[in-house]
């Protein structure tokens, strides 16, 4: 049943959502202009999933993301400014411009890093995982991924070793229907991964990820089993990239219409929109006000980054170890 | 002869050899692209990088595989059916996740021959996109051949222009032993002179591209182009060199080697890899060890520092070996008394 | 239901297991002489297996096995003394010593090998698979692994890659209880193998190991299904081993009588001749002979093995490569 | 001082380290053994070779932790919770396997650091029985620290005696950053003289285990006590060396490797890998970039050849470098003219 969420916490769940919306929508523009070097997955579409999960998260709590991570970052608290520098990869970035928008991490936040490598964020989430559970107060460890990832071995291996060391972890599984030009129906063989991941011994459950209130929910239920030490638990949520795989993709393997349709009718922000004006949440004109706050903050990120310094060439040789 | 890409070069010795031999067959992750999702185009790809395109029309699914993301067994898949009378061209979509894959790269294609005296055949051949220069940042740019090249049992072959990327290609995928092939990323735009027709460049035989006595300089892959404009450079100051392109990095061709440093007697090696246990310092060792009594200054080693890729694109710049730091170190060895 | 087997598969089969214990036993006794150098892991207990699944195999099949590979090895029809040499490291043995005891291939018997690291079989299977489905001859390969290997992401890839590609592939997974010193019940998380192995969209049946008959009519049917291009099929087998993981082990893992216990309980050579006596199929004289046989065949192989001469130096540089 | 074992001595640092920092925890195969199973004692091996034995009953399951044969993750369970406040030591039960759990190794615990620009802290150490000589065949005899040293962001350290054993392991474990620790799997039963309480060795530093003006001979973990052996033999002529034990070789000591060789001129590098981008080679070469005027003679390197680890004893005993070709390596150096 649904959990009762503050005025508040859907003010800021909208924020966060159009916050992440607005970063990606500029981006696509901006890297037209070739001012953004190297590769970027956009995030645009699939804003709820992140947004509906870390909202039951705090500081303390770890979340390990993906290649596909600025949404992740964002809903996880990340500072827009840095994490804008570090895609333009300029000295002021969260990681001084080394690591680029593949590898954007907040360690203070409990953002232990996007991923450019997938599926390696799954055994460094149980990892954590077990570090919260060796502490023993409570926190969590979220690995996000998406349809592709979990085909791949390390995924299994943790999830394996999650459940035989009864850790709290969550493996988020991100459906949006294709890894890079492939599709889920095809590489995930037996084309259900709530309940291929359910066999491992893990609470599974589906949802829609275009519903922020559904993801919610669902975390709660999730959260609730992982946070009393009851062992790690699997979510799918089904979702939509609105761009290409990384930014310049053709999508020939995607049909003509499908991305108009997928905004039309899988667009997060339409459907939470509807929702709280159906039940009388929120007002239009407050939901309004917070678009305007967002873009302003998009424009002042990228005003700020572009005007920000490039790392120094000493840079390339620092941070390589602690002490050598 | 017409002039090609390095990706076009790459994609018309796939064509042929396909062509040629039923057996041989390509996997990977998007090899084709396009399987399942809605998709009316069966192709939708050809590859992230376009080196399989249009295989999938000309040869059907059997043959060019889209696989699952899971380096490991891409790898395995090609290595068994390599085992099993087929030759598995395998595509690990960067070099980077041999890191996945280097079991059955390492332990079992490389091994197997060996462990079995002879018995076993595995003509598999391992495609792998290397190098940094795009702003893929740590995990999408590193070398990787240095590993490779420290293994017994594997071959590695790094073409450095179109012709030889067609000519290794050949070789490789005809080549009774496992091989992995590195592509540089930032080269399968460049263009240049391909034979047409079949065209093997044999495996073992470095290429030697200029000819002078000032000094010998050593590059292979990407390094071969920098050390070329380095040279430009240097010839107005009468300063010329032999440069050797490797092609091969294992077999390695020592003779080539020797015979250059004994004429110079000064030596630099370019190498894109970080600088321990690099390829740089094999051949310096190497030299160091077969080539001492002709050495008449000290081996210059040209290499990217002892860390991880950058991002930004200044940082990666300066990161990377260039003419510069060639140049620089031509003039070191050649002024050295 | 049970598939009939003529009196001289059934002959076959019992020499074969016969074969496969006494070459084991055997070891064991020779192990302590220290004339044997390295790992050896003793198949003795599994037999069944090795027969039962392999009674369905000709040369042009393939198998890929593991560590503890002498019973697939035997099975597949390798040559024993062959086999004995290359454990003793002789110049005459199937590897001319190069690959000793965890390194066993036979690729004319199409015997892929015995294989050191665990679960790195599954993926060479399953690229044998795709190459016997290119031929489509309706060959199979099959791959042998433990409760152990099913936990090693080389094999849940290799599952969902020939799942994927609808290949001829059976994975055939042994379980012993133990992956070296730990239960199979703490390292497999949901505690099913088979059930877990069906999630991902694979045919799975669970039958008794040690009874000789319960693997073939349960290979009968997955091979069935293999073989008429249905996909890949999991068959788990329980069964047991007689002596520790490899030679010398303590096992302080298992209960003081467990061994003496499985011998008397699930020695697939007794319940084998329980069975053929019941039903009148075979009679006690015939199987008595073929011990006789077997015994003075083993006795030949250890004393050929012995009487071999070591590789010469030059061995040490031979067959890294076909040319180089 | 005490006589102990090379175990031992590793044990002990073990025991000493989760004594002292209740964040330190180790996980891997067996590392206690009898999780699960019908047995009645729960510590059923303290690892394959013995090295964490006792540890369970000490510290309990929370901090001892038996894990299913999953080597990626292995590693990654120790990265995510180095990431995370702990400090993990990770047991790979054979170096060899390193090759499945790369990923995790050179692409994550590697980088977080750089890629963070600083802000990442992975503390890390993941524990490699590596090297030949127990007749166990090609997947498990491979040295495997020259693939790991050519690694920006990861440290290596190779004991060669109990002594370094534990003050080697202690280092790693309180180092901040990933360190991956190599003990040879011939030299668990080897004893020698350990410091008692706490020793720590620091990184870096290399150990100048003799002294003579004839030659250098740099060695590394089992190498080094071959190369011993050669010296006395040695000593009967009269040769007297320097012998370096790099101890760890990323970090690499360069000032003690050239002061020496600026005093004898001849260097014999040691070194179990294969010769290609191996140890011995990136000290040659690095010998033949920055010590170059004080050579006189060609850099020796001994290694094992370019070929995988033969199963048969006598073919494992030669492939694998020892005293006498060290010998004969020195006596060629030292009478070069
Ligand atoms: C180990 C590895 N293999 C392949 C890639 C290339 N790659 C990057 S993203 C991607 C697809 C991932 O699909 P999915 O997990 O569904 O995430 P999505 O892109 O849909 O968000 C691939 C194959 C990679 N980065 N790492
Ligand atoms: C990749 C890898 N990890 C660990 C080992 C060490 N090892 C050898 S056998 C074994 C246990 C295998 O258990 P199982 O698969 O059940 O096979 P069994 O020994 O019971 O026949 C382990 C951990 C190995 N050889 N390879
Ligand atoms: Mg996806
Ligand atoms: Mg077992």
């Amino acid at each position: 049943m649904p959990v009762q969420q503050s005025r508040d916490q859907l003010l800021g769940a909208y924020r966060q959502m159009k916050t992440i919306r607005e970063f990606e929508e500029r981006l696509h523009k901006e890297i037209m202009t070739g001012e953004i070097a190297g590769f970027t997955h956009l995030y645009s579409g699939q804003e709820a999933v992140a947004v509906g999960v870390c909202a039951h998260l705090d500081a303390r709590d770890y979340i390990v993301s993906t290649h596909r991570g600025h949404g992740h970052c964002i809903a996880k608290g990340c500072n827009i400014k840095g994490m804008m520098a570090e895609i333009y990869g300029r000295a002021t970035g969260l990681g001084k411009g080394k690591g680029g928008s593949m590898h954007i991490a907040d360690f203070d936040k409990g953002m232990l890093g996007a991923n450019g490598i997938v599926g390696a964020g799954a055994p460094i989430a149980v990892g954590a995982a077990l570090s919260a559970k060796l502490d023993g107060e409570g926190r969590v460890a979220i690995s996000f991924g998406g349809d592709g990832s979990v085909n791949q071995g390390a995924v299994f291996e943790a999830m394996n070793m999650a459940v035989v060391l009864k850790l709290p972890a969550i493996f988020v599984v991100e459906n949006n229907g294709y890894s890079e030009h492939t599709g889920a129906d095809y590489a995930v063989g037996s084309k259900d991964i709530a309940a291929r991941s359910e066999a491992f011994g893990m609470k599974a459950l589906r949802a829609d990820g275009s519903d922020y209130f559904a993801v919610y929910d669902a975390m709660a239920e999730l959260l609730d089993h992982a946070r009393s030490g009851k062992g790690p638990c699997v979510a799918e949520f089904t979702t939509t990239r609105f761009f290409g795989h990384f930014e310049g993709d053709p999508q020939k393997y995607r049909a003509k219409d499908e991305v108009k349709r997928h905004r039309e009718e899988m667009d997060c922000l339409k459907i939470f929109r509807a929702a709280v004006s159906r039940n009388r949440a929120l007002d239009a004109g407050a939901l309004n006000a917070i678009d305007e706050e967002v873009l302003a903050l998009i424009d002042e990120a990228v005003a700020e980054a572009r005007a920000a310094p490039f790392p120094s060439k000493e840079e390339i040789t620092t941070d390589v170890y602690v002490s050598y | 002869m017409a002039i090609k890409s390095y990706r076009e070069a790459l994609n018309e010795a796939l064509h042929a050899e396909m062509e040629r031999d039923p057996t041989v067959f390509v996997c990977g992750e998007d090899v084709s692209g396009g399987a399942g999702g809605t998709s009316g185009e069966r192709e939708a790809s050809g590859g992230i990088f376009g080196v399989t395109a249009g295989l999938l029309p000309r040869f059907g699914e059997q043959r060019v595989i889209d696989t699952p993301i899971s380096e490991n067994a891409i790898v395995g898949l090609a290595v068994g059916a390599s085992l099993a009378g087929k030759r598995g061209i395998a595509e690990i979509m960067f070099a980077d996740f041999l890191g996945l894959a280097l079991d059955q790269t390492m332990n079992q294609a490389a091994k197997f021959r060996y462990m079995s005296g002879g018995k076993a055949k595995c003509p598999v051949v391992i495609r792998v996109p290397y190098g940094a220069g795009m702003n893929m940042a740590a995990q999408h740019s590193q070398t990787m051949y240095q590993i490779i090249t420290s293994i017994p049992g594997l071959k590695v072959a790094m073409p450095s222009n179109p012709a030889d990327a067609k000519g290794l290609l050949t070789s490789a995928i005809r080549d009774d032993d496992p091989v992995v092939f590195f592509e540089h990323k930032a080269m399968y735009g460049r263009k240049g002179d391909v034979p047409d027709g079949e065209y093997l460049v044999p495996f073992g035989q470095a290429a030697l591209l200029r000819s002078g006595d000032s000094a010998t300089i050593i590059a292979m892959g990407r390094m071969v182009s920098f050390a070329e404009k380095a040279l430009e450079a240097l010839a107005a100051d009468n300063i010329r060199c032999d440069l050797i392109d490797l092609r091969t990095t294992s077999p390695l061709d020592e003779e080539t080697i020797l015979d250059s440093v004994e004429k110079t007697g000064r030596v630099v090696v370019v190498d894109e890899c970080p600088p321990r246990c690099s390829l740089a310092s094999d051949i310096a060792g190497f030299i160091a060890t077969h080539g001492f009594s002709s050495l008449r200054a000290p081996v210059a080693q040209v290499t990217a520092p002892h860390s991880p890729v950058p991002f930004s694109k200044d940082l990666e710049r300066s990161y990377v070996p260039g003419p510069t730091e060639i140049e620089a170190a031509v003039r070191r060895v050649v002024s050295y008394k």
